[in-house]
This record gives structure tokens, C-alpha cells and sequence, in this order.
């Protein structure tokens, strides 16, 4: 069967602005929502859209990542010869392949490209919350004829300079590219996401690499060429939840934000499910003593405290008397009895022992690295 | 471990007291304390043993279990290397209980078939309605322990334990200590008030063995059963065991039993011994978000599955996936099964609802614990109390 | 392409001629051309449309299909997302094409739940005993460019090549270029040397016309299957078209047309058009070595799965997985099932040996390229002549 | 459930003397005997030896690897939480992280064996052809006590100086190892198969680690430092057929030994299977002018002229009046009409052309690379 397709997932950021939560994961290894990690969101919108080849590029603390991943059986993608493919650096006759920038990341994959051999390479970045028909966008490109599309997404005018933003013409074609501009002339930001023409990219990168000419970005390199060449490159607006959680604040805001029950994600959606991978658990254990108010929990949570407008991850256990507020608790963590929490990201695995208070604010808000210890015998770090 | 073991899962059991819950599905796959269903318990067991295969014996389309069991890939069964699950529905086999017809010879065959084909060295017998959770690893050492060529699973309990009419037997023991089994008795002759050991149909046997009743059975057209294989070993005197389980059990013999199972989960010694006990309890797990508990939300000593969004009151209740419960909902001491809707205005207690039934505003609904009120599936309940049936 | 379809596959087909091979198989199990059995050339199908799950209803336990399509996985039909093969043993069902039983209620509540569940716009209903490649994708296009409602697959055959007593029946055509659909007639009754539109008993619907159908039936006690589709459709008057398929096909209604099914693929021209002409169809591979052709070996036109040890001369026949062949054995115009072993000294010309049949030295069988002997599963064929029946 | 032992599977090199068999795909996944990879002979070996947990640790073009392996389903291993693993270089906050030898490939991934927390960790090699039971060994180095037991075959005498020699006492310690020696004090070859007891392993990487001491190969420098600290290192033999495919003339000479029915290893033997992964394809098709003799030839082929004493593997075409003798033909290749090919090696995917002679000899055996095609318009290569 002929692949029209392939969406490549650059998975191999660090993430180093969300500190210790990154320390020994991936970014899009982080976990969500109570019930996902990040990727799942870029993953489920490549099953709903349809796609079902798709190769996740990872190369920074791949481990959980990749277990997550699989072959993509969560997602549904495990079909039909296609399937989650997991791409990390490599040796050949050429030499080591670490990936030194996005475009350099798909060059370094061309083979497993060029076996799908497609006629659209969708790329997309695997730290967005957001819900997005990708067969949509694909077909405005097929339908402009172009050699590239870029998701692009209103942003207030204000803060369009923290963006690279594109400037287009009456007809959505992009004509002009800034990257965080001083004074930007459109308000509509690049959301990493590209639909190429294979053929064509495929020419740009290979001939880059024949020149010596560096073709590592897509932002800074590819993008800039495709302009210079005067490439029908187009710009389509995507409406709707779009949100970058690459900070601890806005991981925790995107988190608080997730708790409403008419978010505009709308989890519920049977028609455009997020998956994610389910672990084996109980059922969620709500005793005598708990309280839990405007609140999500997921299956394996033991509850014998308060839990007030926080998320609360699978298998997380809350002791006798404590209190649970405006915070994100990720899987398997323990927090013990007394035990005062606000304000606050805890990692997964992480153990608050008995009478610990953990309370950060808006602007600085908590956080509890994967596996750490909290008071009890051990020292807060 | 490599594959050892053979296991054989009989689940035509007795379900006519368990309607109408029982309607449309086998006993085994009967939804349990929020996310599972019977057959996960046997099911975890032959995972946790590392078994690699199993067969099962159903009466009826088995539909509702195949949809559940699927590839049985969550329960380590699905290897493309002599793994599998192998289904065999036994249409006459339930008419042959009550003793009026012939079994069928494919009833045999398969039975041999796949025991001769597995490379395993015993073969296990379970069934699903005697909820438990099986250590079959501790269960096989045991076995070999004693040299024993049928072990058969037991838990000493009151006679008052089981219904009156019960189908389930006794063992009767040379002495504790020994476990030596002498016979096997029929429970519903003894008396209320005695201390038994009941035969948990849970069973290990060498292959030889089981081929040699096997015939025996064949020849005499008798049933493939556990109660059947200890006549034979004692008639044989060859060495039998009783090997004595622990842990939580639950005989689901009717309904008033099944409701009793899953409020017995609300104690936490009781969910602990059976989740927590011995090895972890599998089942299929569905794509979910969590659960939302809104400002409204009153909950006291309640289970929940994913899924659910709960403006209401929720006490002493069980809850699966995708339910509703409005504001000043009023669930009491309930089984709440998935994709049902209560909503506001309503009280409910003593109540199971089967899935997907609807609960209007205003209805109220009160059964007793001994005798809860049962909706059926797709049923839907209106405020002047008519229900109309799914 | 998103999941578009809601596959039904009708198993229930007539098996009676095909005895003894459907002693214990559906016809849809019965193994094909070395490597596969009839399922798989619908089940490929649907992988090639993409299809995401299915629903089967046989009669009978269907142990030996389920065994073969386990998860549905070779078809890509076990998607965790909306996919799987969905089982339905209709117990009943084939009693009732004999008109003097009534359909159990859940036979439409099955087929209902099935199609309103799925997300599919279309409803697909295929069977297993027409052998053909059916490309889905295109039968697909042609009923949308039609704006039909209903378009049902035919080939232009003889009437010759079914036989006297066939149960399937033909399209009548208003005019061959439009296709629109005018009448469905019982094959049977027409004269030999007729040319005429084979109804293929493959069909695509829309989902609404579907379940008006469906509701219908239910009132009725009606079959669910094409021609009664059809006679609907043209009673409502709404768009009704044919869509000509014009790859290899073949009925297979009994023992004859079984063989030569299979005899057909020793043809080059027939083997490519049904294996490359579409798409590739797809079986459950199982782990297995090359087969070795030894010194003595003399092979003429013949097709082998992998396993095989060959010593002896095969002509113009099919050879099944795992199949021993000794030296100075003789196998012409045959076809050898699986686990078969063929001893030295041998004779075998217009045979179907069943799986694992025991060919002892010295044995000579021949039948005729229309009346093949056909030996059971297990069976063992001496040298005197003798059978005994496995 | 606990994981007692983890099987660490060393498939990374390059396999350079293979030439261009390997220059687009890793050794271990070579193609081998009709139906099988080279690495399925050492995945099989750990299914039937009870392992469920198998890293297969690959750094050089590892994507046909990858693909082949995948989560393991193919060898059973796919259960109990457990399966196949792939191990590829990534980053770190440490940095990248290639592997530079044996050892250090295992040090690397040392995050994947703890979170499985064996008892023994298995070393094995994924080039070699042989059926062997881990389990056994592993009886053996628990009944010994031993912190590192290594596998060992006996050569003959006059080639010990080729390879790693160990040298035992009465009871089968390891007193001295010899690489290559002059002079050999015992025939006893090691296989590259070692169990290491992995709490004392992981003391020894991670130490080496901070005081800067090189720790990089098992045979080099790991088990050099258990002798020098008197570790209880024992041998166990091997007794059976074990065959090292790297070289054009190993590979063919090991192919050809196949062929024949009374073969050591016995591939048709139903209680220690070698699995693969399967394609899909139709029956093997020998046409009226096919005469095939002495040869395994595999599902998918289609043969209108002579075959004798070769191997084809699946997907194979051998047009009519071609001769095919003495060779191994790997997966997919097209052989035209009158075509003569003679004591040769055809890659994957090759083409031969109408009216070609291909013929190599026992020194020089005739090799088409992958994909490669030859004769017709074509210049041979």
C-alpha cells in the first residue's frame, strides 16, 4: 500500500526550562492532565487525523519515552504496516549521527523516509497541548499546490514578538518570515508544524548536504531557503487550544486550566479522543475521610485527605488530613498524613512524608523532582 | 519459568440465580468492583503463574467474554509461540447437567487435543465464580512438595457462608495437617452452622492423570470437571491434596452474594487482600480520562473508575466508567455499572443498575441488602417509580 | 482513509456438499492454496480498505476460525482504537433457513449494536464461499459516483460453472453499462449455457438504509443477508446498482468445485489474478523453515507452503504446510493438507487428503478430476486399500 | 513480578568484513538460511531458554535491525511486562552517549538494567549461528557461586591463537586469559556469551566510571579486572555447533552446511524452535521447466529453472533456463532467464539480468550487494 504520509515527531528536546521534571525524562515524556503524557496530544491528533505512519526522533532520556511510545498500539497506529517508529542517533559508514537541529533530525532519517517513500512529510513538535485535524491542513496544501504549509496560530499582537511570526499576502501565501521581531508586522506564529512536499525537502536537504551549506533548523535554515527560492509556501491558521508547556509555570497553568469541565479541549470528546497508555490498576479508593471537590483523579488514587481543584495522577496515595490544592500531582507519588500541599508540581514517584508542607505560588510554584524525597528523615531539597 | 502448566477454564457454571444480570453474558464476565470482571481474577493468576495458552469451556456465544478476553493479550496469553487463547462454546454440555443428553464427542477432543499439544507438564483447572486470587506458582510447589498427582485448591468457611441450595462441594480431609483428601461432599446436604473446606474448583493435576480420565470420562460420558477428577483419584488411590487458600473469597452463587462481593470491596482489608495480597489483578484497560468530581460532589467510602463526572452524593457505593451522577443525586450502598446516568434530584440505595441504564430526575429507587433492587441493562427509570426495561 | 465501513461478514454459508471437509470447520476455514483459508481473501479485503474491526456471525462453535484469526491482528483489525473482530455463533440462525424456527431477538440486537457503534458511513456485508479479491476501495467509488444506496458486487459467468443445485442466485440488470439493479433470481432454476450476473453476494450500503432494514427484518423474522437486501431496496425504490467484478472467482459449493479451486491455481493467469491483480491477500503466518527438496526429488507444476521435506515426485498438485513426502512417492492432480506424511512406494492421483492423514507405504489411491477421494483429518490409508478414519 | 535475569543482546558493530552485505544494514541482521537473520538465532536462544526481558543493544544502521525485532512478538518475548528492548546512543544531561566497546554499551545503558533490577545480567553476541540453552549456564554459574561465568567452546588446538583463550583449573575456574596467544595454554574459546552476577558488574562500571579507569570491553578490560581482584570467574562449556558468519566465505560455508537435512542444528526440530518474523507472501510456485534438487527454498518463490544445492530465501524468482549452484540468495532478489550463477552470495532486493554468469569459487565467493542489480543494462558492480 502506497504511504501518502509520514508525520515525523521531534521528540529529542530537552526541555531544559522545566528543570528537575527533565532531568531523567524527555520532554514529551512529562505527564498530563492526570491521565496522559505530552506527546499523547501530538500522537492522538496523528490517529484522529488519520495517519498512520509515524516516526517519533528522540535522542535526549529516551527511555520512558520510547516504552510509552511502543509500536504505537495505544494510539491505534499499529496497523497496516505503519505504526510508531522510534528513531535515535546511529552510526553508519558516514559516521555518528546525533541530531544537531530539527531539519538535520529528518536528513539523519532520510532512509526510513525514503522506504515510505510518501508524498507529504507532516512535521511536528511532541510538547503542544492541543487538538488539531492535521488531514485538514493537508488538504489546504494539496489544494494550494504547495511545496510547504506552516500551522500558524493568531497570537495577541503584543506578545507576537516572542514568536516567529509570518507575514503573508491576501492569499495566505507566506512572504516574509521574522523571528521574534522587534516590531512584528503580523500577529500569526509559527506552531512548528510543517507540511512538506517530500520531494521537494528531500531535494533542499540532500543538496544542502552535497554544498556544505547548513540546512540543521527549519525555522532558521529551511525555512529561509524555500523563501529565497521563492517556493509557494502557505500559511494555515489553526483556531482553538494551542498551548506550549515548556516552563513549570505554564505546565502548571495548562494543568489548572485542564481541571474545568467545559476546557475547550473537552477530554470527553468521544469523537476526538486523546490516548494514551493505560497502566494495570485498581480503582480509585475514595475512604470515610476524603473530600475531594472540583477535582480530576485517575484510577489507582487512594484518597483519605482533601483534594481541592488539583489533578491527581494515576496511583497517587493521600494520607489522613492532608490537603491537596491548585496542584499536579503525577503518577505513583505518596504523600503522607498531615501534610499541607499548594501551589504545586510533584513528580512522579515522589514520597511527602507525614507533616511536610509544600506550598509555592502563581509565580513560583513547588515542584518535587522524579522520585524525590520530601521531608520525614530525608532533607527537602 | 518456561511454560508448565496447561490451564483449562471451566465456565459453564450456575448463573440462573444471577439473573437477569446473567441474561446475556456468562457468569465469568460479570463486572466487578468498578474496572474488572470475574474471569480477570482467574485470569491474573494464570498471567501471574506465566502460564502461556489457556482453553476455555463456555456454553452459549460467550460474545460478551470474547469482546472482554479478546487476543488475551493483557493477560500474557496472546504469544505468537505456542501461545493463545482457544475457545470451545459447548452447546449441549449445559442440557448434559441436568442429565438428558449425550455429550458431544468434540467435547472430548477438544480437551485432549489441546492438552496433548501443549508442551506443559500439569494442567490447572479453574472456574470464575469463586472469587479469589490464586498464587498457582505457591499452588504448584505444594503439588510437587507432595508428590501429589491432584491438588486441589480449598478455604475453610462457615456453612452459612453459602446459600442454601448451593452447587459448590466440601472437601472432606484425612486431617488438616496432612491435607490428604478422603472425599468430596455436596454442601447443600450439610447443616448450617458447620466449618467446611470448600472445594474452590481450582485444581492441579499431572497431564498422565488427566488423559487417563479423560478416557475414563469419554467411555462413561461424564463431565470434565473438578469434583469428578477427585472421585476418580480416590477410586484410583492415587495421592490427592488439598491445598488451603487464605485469602479473600467470595462464592457468586446469586445475587444477593454479588452485591455482597463488591460491598465487601469498600472494606479496605478486604480490597487489600484481594488486589493487594498476592499478585496484581489484570484486566482489559479502555482508553479514559480521569475522573471529575465537581464543587457539589459529597463522596464517603466510595470506588470510582476513570471516566466518570460526579456532581452528586456517593456513599458506600461502587461506580464504573462513564457514569453520571447529577447534583443532589442521592447514591446509596450501590452498584452503579458503566454508561448509566443519574440524574439530579434522585436517591438511589440498594440498588445495581446493569450498564447503560438511565435514572430521571425525581426517581427513587430503595431495596434492601439482602434484597437490592436490579435494573437491566439499557433500563430506563422514571420519577413516579415505572421502570421501563432495557 | 478513516474508518469508514462497518464490515459484516455472513458465515453462514451451505456446507452440506463440502462434507467431510466441513465436518468440524466452517466453510469459511477451509484451507486454500497452501497457505490459506477463505476468510482470508474477504478478511484482505478489508485490511486493504483499511478497515478497523469486523463482525463475523457463524454458526456452530467457529473454534477452528477463531483459532485462525485470533486478534484479527494479520487484517489490522485489532486496533486498541475502535478496532476488533467481533464474534457472533448464531446458534440458531441455520436451523431457521429451514424456515421452522423463529431468529433469536439478539441476532438483529447484535447486528444493530454492531453498526450504530462503529463510526463507519457505510455498511459492508460479505461472505466467504465466492472466492475472489474484492477490492473495497473501488466498489467504494463506484457507489458514490452512482449516488447509490445499495451496490452489490456481480461477475458475468456461465451457468455452466455453478452447479445444478446452487443457492446463489443473480443480479438482473436494466442495462449492463448503467447497472442499475432490477431484479434478484435464484440461480437454480435457470437453464445451462445461460450467461448471466453472479450476485457476489458482496455488498455496500448505506448505514441509514441499513438499519431501516434492519427493522424491518426484525419485525419480519427476516434473514439478514444480500438478496434480501436487495428485494428491499428495489420494493422502496431507491437507488439499487451492480458493480462488476471481473477478477478470478470461483463458488466453491461442494467437493468438485473445492478441488478445482485449488487445481485453478496451478494456472499462472488464475494464480496472479487472484494473488497480484489487487492487493496482496493475507494470511496468519506461522513460524516455519524452508522446505527441503532432497536429491531424489522431481517436482512438476506444483506449489508447496514451507515445513515440507520432499523426496518423491509431485505433479500438478498443492502441498500444505509440514507435509513429508518419501522417496519413489507419487503424488499427481493433488492437494495435501497440512501434517500429511506420504511414505515411500506411493500412489496418490486426484486426492484431497484432510490435515494430518497417514499415508502408509505402498498405498495407492485415485480418484477423478470429478469425483477426487477425499481422505478425513487424522485418517491413515494403507496399503491394501484400507482407511481408517481419523 | 521480579525479573531474575535481563539478557543484554550486542548488536552494534558494524560487521565491516562482510563488506557490502553490511554497508546499509547492521551484521546481526543479515539474512541467514532461507528464513532467518542472523540475530534470530540468539533471540530464539533466550525465548527458549525462559528469557523474557532482551535488550538488543544496536548503534550501526539499525533501522531493517529495528523493524525485524520490533517489541519481539516474533520469539514470544512480548510478555509479563517484559519483551524485547531496543538500546540506541542518546543524550544526557551527561551528554551523548555512543558506545565505544562492549562493556561500555552496557554501562550506557545501565538506567534500563536497573529499573528491571536483575539478579544476572546475560552478555550475548548477535552474530553467531547456534542453538544453546542461557538457562543451563545460568544453573551452572548460580551452582557455582559465581560473579561472572563465560561461555567457552573447544577449538582445535591449531587455531586457539586466533582467538580469546581461557585457561581454567580442575574445577573450571578461570585462572588466565590469553587473547590471541602464540602459544595457547588451552583450546577452550570464549564465545563472547558472559553471565555476570549484576550487583558485583554494576560496582565495577560505575566505579570505573568515577576514578576515570577504562572499562570499556568484557574481554579487554572487564575480565582482565576480575582476575586481577580474584572474582570467582568460571567456564562453561559448550558442546554443539556455534558458528561466527563474519566473513563472505564463513557466511556461505555456514549456509551451505544448512542445506543439508541431517544438519547439527536441527532447524525442524518443534522443541527448540529458531523463530523469525514472518512475511506475508503466497506459496512457493515451481512452474513445469523448474528442477529443483538438494535445496531449501522458501514461501513466495517462484522458480522456472534449476536450482540445486542453494538456499533461497522467501520472495526469490529464478527465470527459466537459469542455473542457481552452490549459492545463498537472500530475500526478494529476481534472477532473469538464462542466468548461471555459481558459489555466490546475492543480497536482498537484488537484480541479476537476462543472460549473466555470476560465478564466484570456494576462496572468492561471488557477492551482489543490496538492491544491487547486475547484468542488462546495468554495469556489474
Amino acid at each position: 500500500m502506497k504511504t501518502e504520509t509520514v508525520a515525523m515527531i521531534l521528540a529529542g528536546g530537552q526541555g531544559s526550562r522545566l528543570g528537575k521534571l527533565t532531568k531523567q525524562i524527555a520532554k514529551p515524556a512529562v505527564p498530563f492532565g492526570g491521565n496522559y503524557r505530552i506527546i499523547d496530544f501530538a500522537l492522538s491528533n496523528c490517529a484522529n487525523s488519520g495517519f498512520n505512519d509515524v516516526a517519533v526522533v528522540t535522542q535526549y532520556q529516551p527511555l520512558v519515552l520510547n516504552r510509552h511510545v511502543g509500536n504505537g498500539s495505544s494510539w491505534g497506529l499499529n496497523r497496516h504496516n505503519g505504526g510508531a517508529t522510534i528513531l535515535q542517533p546511529y552510526s553508519s559508514v558516514d559516521g555518528e549521527k546525533f541530531f544537531k537541529g530539527t531539519a538535520h533530525a529528518v536528513y539523519q532519517n532520510i532512509d526510513y523516509i525514503n522506504q515510505k517513500n510518501p508524498e507529504y512529510v507532516v512535521i511536528l513538535s511532541g510538547d503542544h497541548i492541543y487538538k488539531m485535524d492535521y488531514e485538514k491542513m493537508l488538504d489546504y496544501h494539496k489544494k494550494q499546490g504547495a511545496s510547504l504549509t506552516v500551522g500558524v496560530i493568531p497570537v495577541p499582537w503584543e506578545e507576537a514578538s516572542r514568536f516567529g511570526v509570518m507575514n503573508t499576502d491576501k492569499t495566505d501565501r507566506i512572504i516574509e518570515f521574522q523571528e521574534k521581531p522587534e516590531n512584528p508586522k503580523s500577529n500569526l506564529a509559527s506552531m512548528g508544524i510543517y507540511i512538506f512536499t517530500w520531494a521537494r525537502l528531500k531535494q533542499y536537504l540532500s543538496d544542502s548536504q552535497s554544498k556544505s551549506r547548513h540546512m540543521d533548523d527549519f525555522g532558521h535554515d529551511v525555512l529561509p531557503a524555500y523563501l529565497r527560492n521563492s517556493e509557494s509556501i502557505f500559511a494555515y491558521s489553526f483556531e482553538g487550544y494551542w498551548k506550549d508547556v515548556g516552563t513549570i509555570e505554564s505546565l502548571w497553568s495548562a494543568n489548572m486550566e485542564f481541571i474545568d469541565p467545559n476546557h475547550e479541549l473537552n477530554i470527553r470528546d468521544r469523537d476526538w479522543r486523546v490516548y494514551s497508555k493505560n497502566p494495570n490498576t485498581t480503582p480509585q479508593f475514595l475512604t470515610e475521610t476524603a473530600r475531594v471537590e472540583n477535582s480530576m483523579i485517575t484510577d489507582g488514587c487512594y484518597i483519605a485527605g482533601e483534594v481541592n481543584h488539583s489533578i491527581l495522577s494515576h496511583n497517587v496515595k493521600v494520607g489522613k488530613n492532608s490537603v491537596v490544592k491548585d496542584s499536579f500531582i503525577m503518577p505513583n507519588a505518596v504523600i503522607g498524613e498531615n501534610v499541607t500541599i499548594e501551589k504545586a508540581i510533584v513528580g512522579e514517584g515522589a514520597r511527602i512524608y507525614d507533616d511536610t508542607e509544600l506550598i509555592g505560588t502563581e509565580k513560583e510554584i513547588a515542584v518535587v523532582g522524579y522520585g524525590e524525597e520530601v521531608g520525614g528523615y530525608s532533607d527537602e531539597k | 519459568m518456561r511454560n508448565k502448566i496447561a490451564p483449562i477454564l471451566n465456565l459453564v457454571e450456575f448463573e440462573d440465580k444471577l439473573k437477569p444480570l446473567t441474561n446475556r453474558r456468562p457468569v465469568a464476565s460479570l463486572p466487578f468492583a468498578c474496572r474488572y470482571r470475574l474471569i480477570d481474577f482467574p485470569f491474573s493468576s494464570l498471567y501471574n503463574a506465566e502460564a502461556e495458552s489457556a482453553a476455555l469451556f463456555i456454553s452459549g456465544s460467550g460474545h460478551s467474554l470474547y469482546d472482554h478476553i479478546r487476543s488475551g493479550s493483557v493477560w500474557g496469553l496472546d504469544s505468537l509461540v505456542g501461545g493463545g487463547v482457544f475457545t470451545h462454546s459447548q452447546v449441549k454440555l449445559k442440557s448434559s447437567r441436568s442429565g438428558d443428553t449425550k455429550h458431544d464427542p468434540f467435547y472430548y477432543e477438544d480437551h485432549y487435543n489441546y492438552v496433548t499439544k501443549s508442551k506443559a507438564d500439569y494442567v490447572v483447572m479453574m472456574g470464575s465464580s469463586l472469587l479469589s486470587n490464586i498464587q498457582i506458582k505457591s499452588l504448584m510447589q505444594f503439588h510437587n512438595d507432595k508428590n501429589s498427582e491432584v491438588t486441589v485448591v480449598y478455604k475453610k468457611v462457615l456453612r452459612s457462608e453459602l446459600i442454601k441450595d448451593t452447587v459448590h462441594s466440601a472437601l472432606i480431609l484425612n486431617n488438616e495437617n496432612s491435607g490428604a483428601v478422603e472425599a468430596v461432599k455436596d454442601i447443600a446436604t450439610m447443616d448450617n452452622g458447620e466449618s467446611l473446606y470448600l472445594n474452590m474448583e481450582t485444581m492441579i493435576i499431572e497431564k498422565k492423570t488427566f488423559l487417563d480420565y479423560l478416557q475414563k470420562a469419554r467411555t462413561d460420558d461424564m463431565d470434565i470437571n473438578v469434583d469428578n477428577f477427585i472421585q476418580y483419584t480416590l477410586e484410583m488411590e492415587r495421592p490427592i491434596y488439598g491445598y488451603e487458600y487464605t485469602g479473600y473469597l467470595k462464592a457468586i452463587e446469586d445475587i444477593k452474594s454479588y452485591y455482597d462481593a463488591n460491598m465487601d470491596m469498600l472494606d479496605e482489608d478486604n480490597f487489600n487482600a484481594l488486589f493487594y495480597r498476592a499478585d496484581p489483578v489484570r484486566t482489559r484497560s479502555k482508553n479514559s480520562a480521569p475522573t471529575y468530581y465537581g464543587e457539589t460532589a459529597v463522596i464517603e467510602n466510595a470506588q470510582f473508575a476513570n471516566d466518570c463526572e460526579i456532581f452528586g452524593t456517593v456513599k458506600n457505593s461502587l461506580v464504573f466508567r462513564k457514569v453520571t451522577v447529577g447534583e443532589n443525586a442521592h447514591i446509596e450502598s450501590s452498584i452503579i455499572m458503566q454508561d448509566s446516568v443519574i440524574e439530579e434530584d434522585t436517591y438511589l440505595k440498594h440498588v445495581i443498575l446493569d450498564k447503560h441504564v438511565y435514572v430521571k430526575k425525581g426517581a427513587r429507587l430503595e431495596g434492601t441488602p439482602d434484597n437490592p433492587i436490579v435494573i437491566s441493562k439499557n433500563g430506563v427509570v422514571y420519577a413516579k417509580g415505572e421502570i421501563e426495561k432495557g
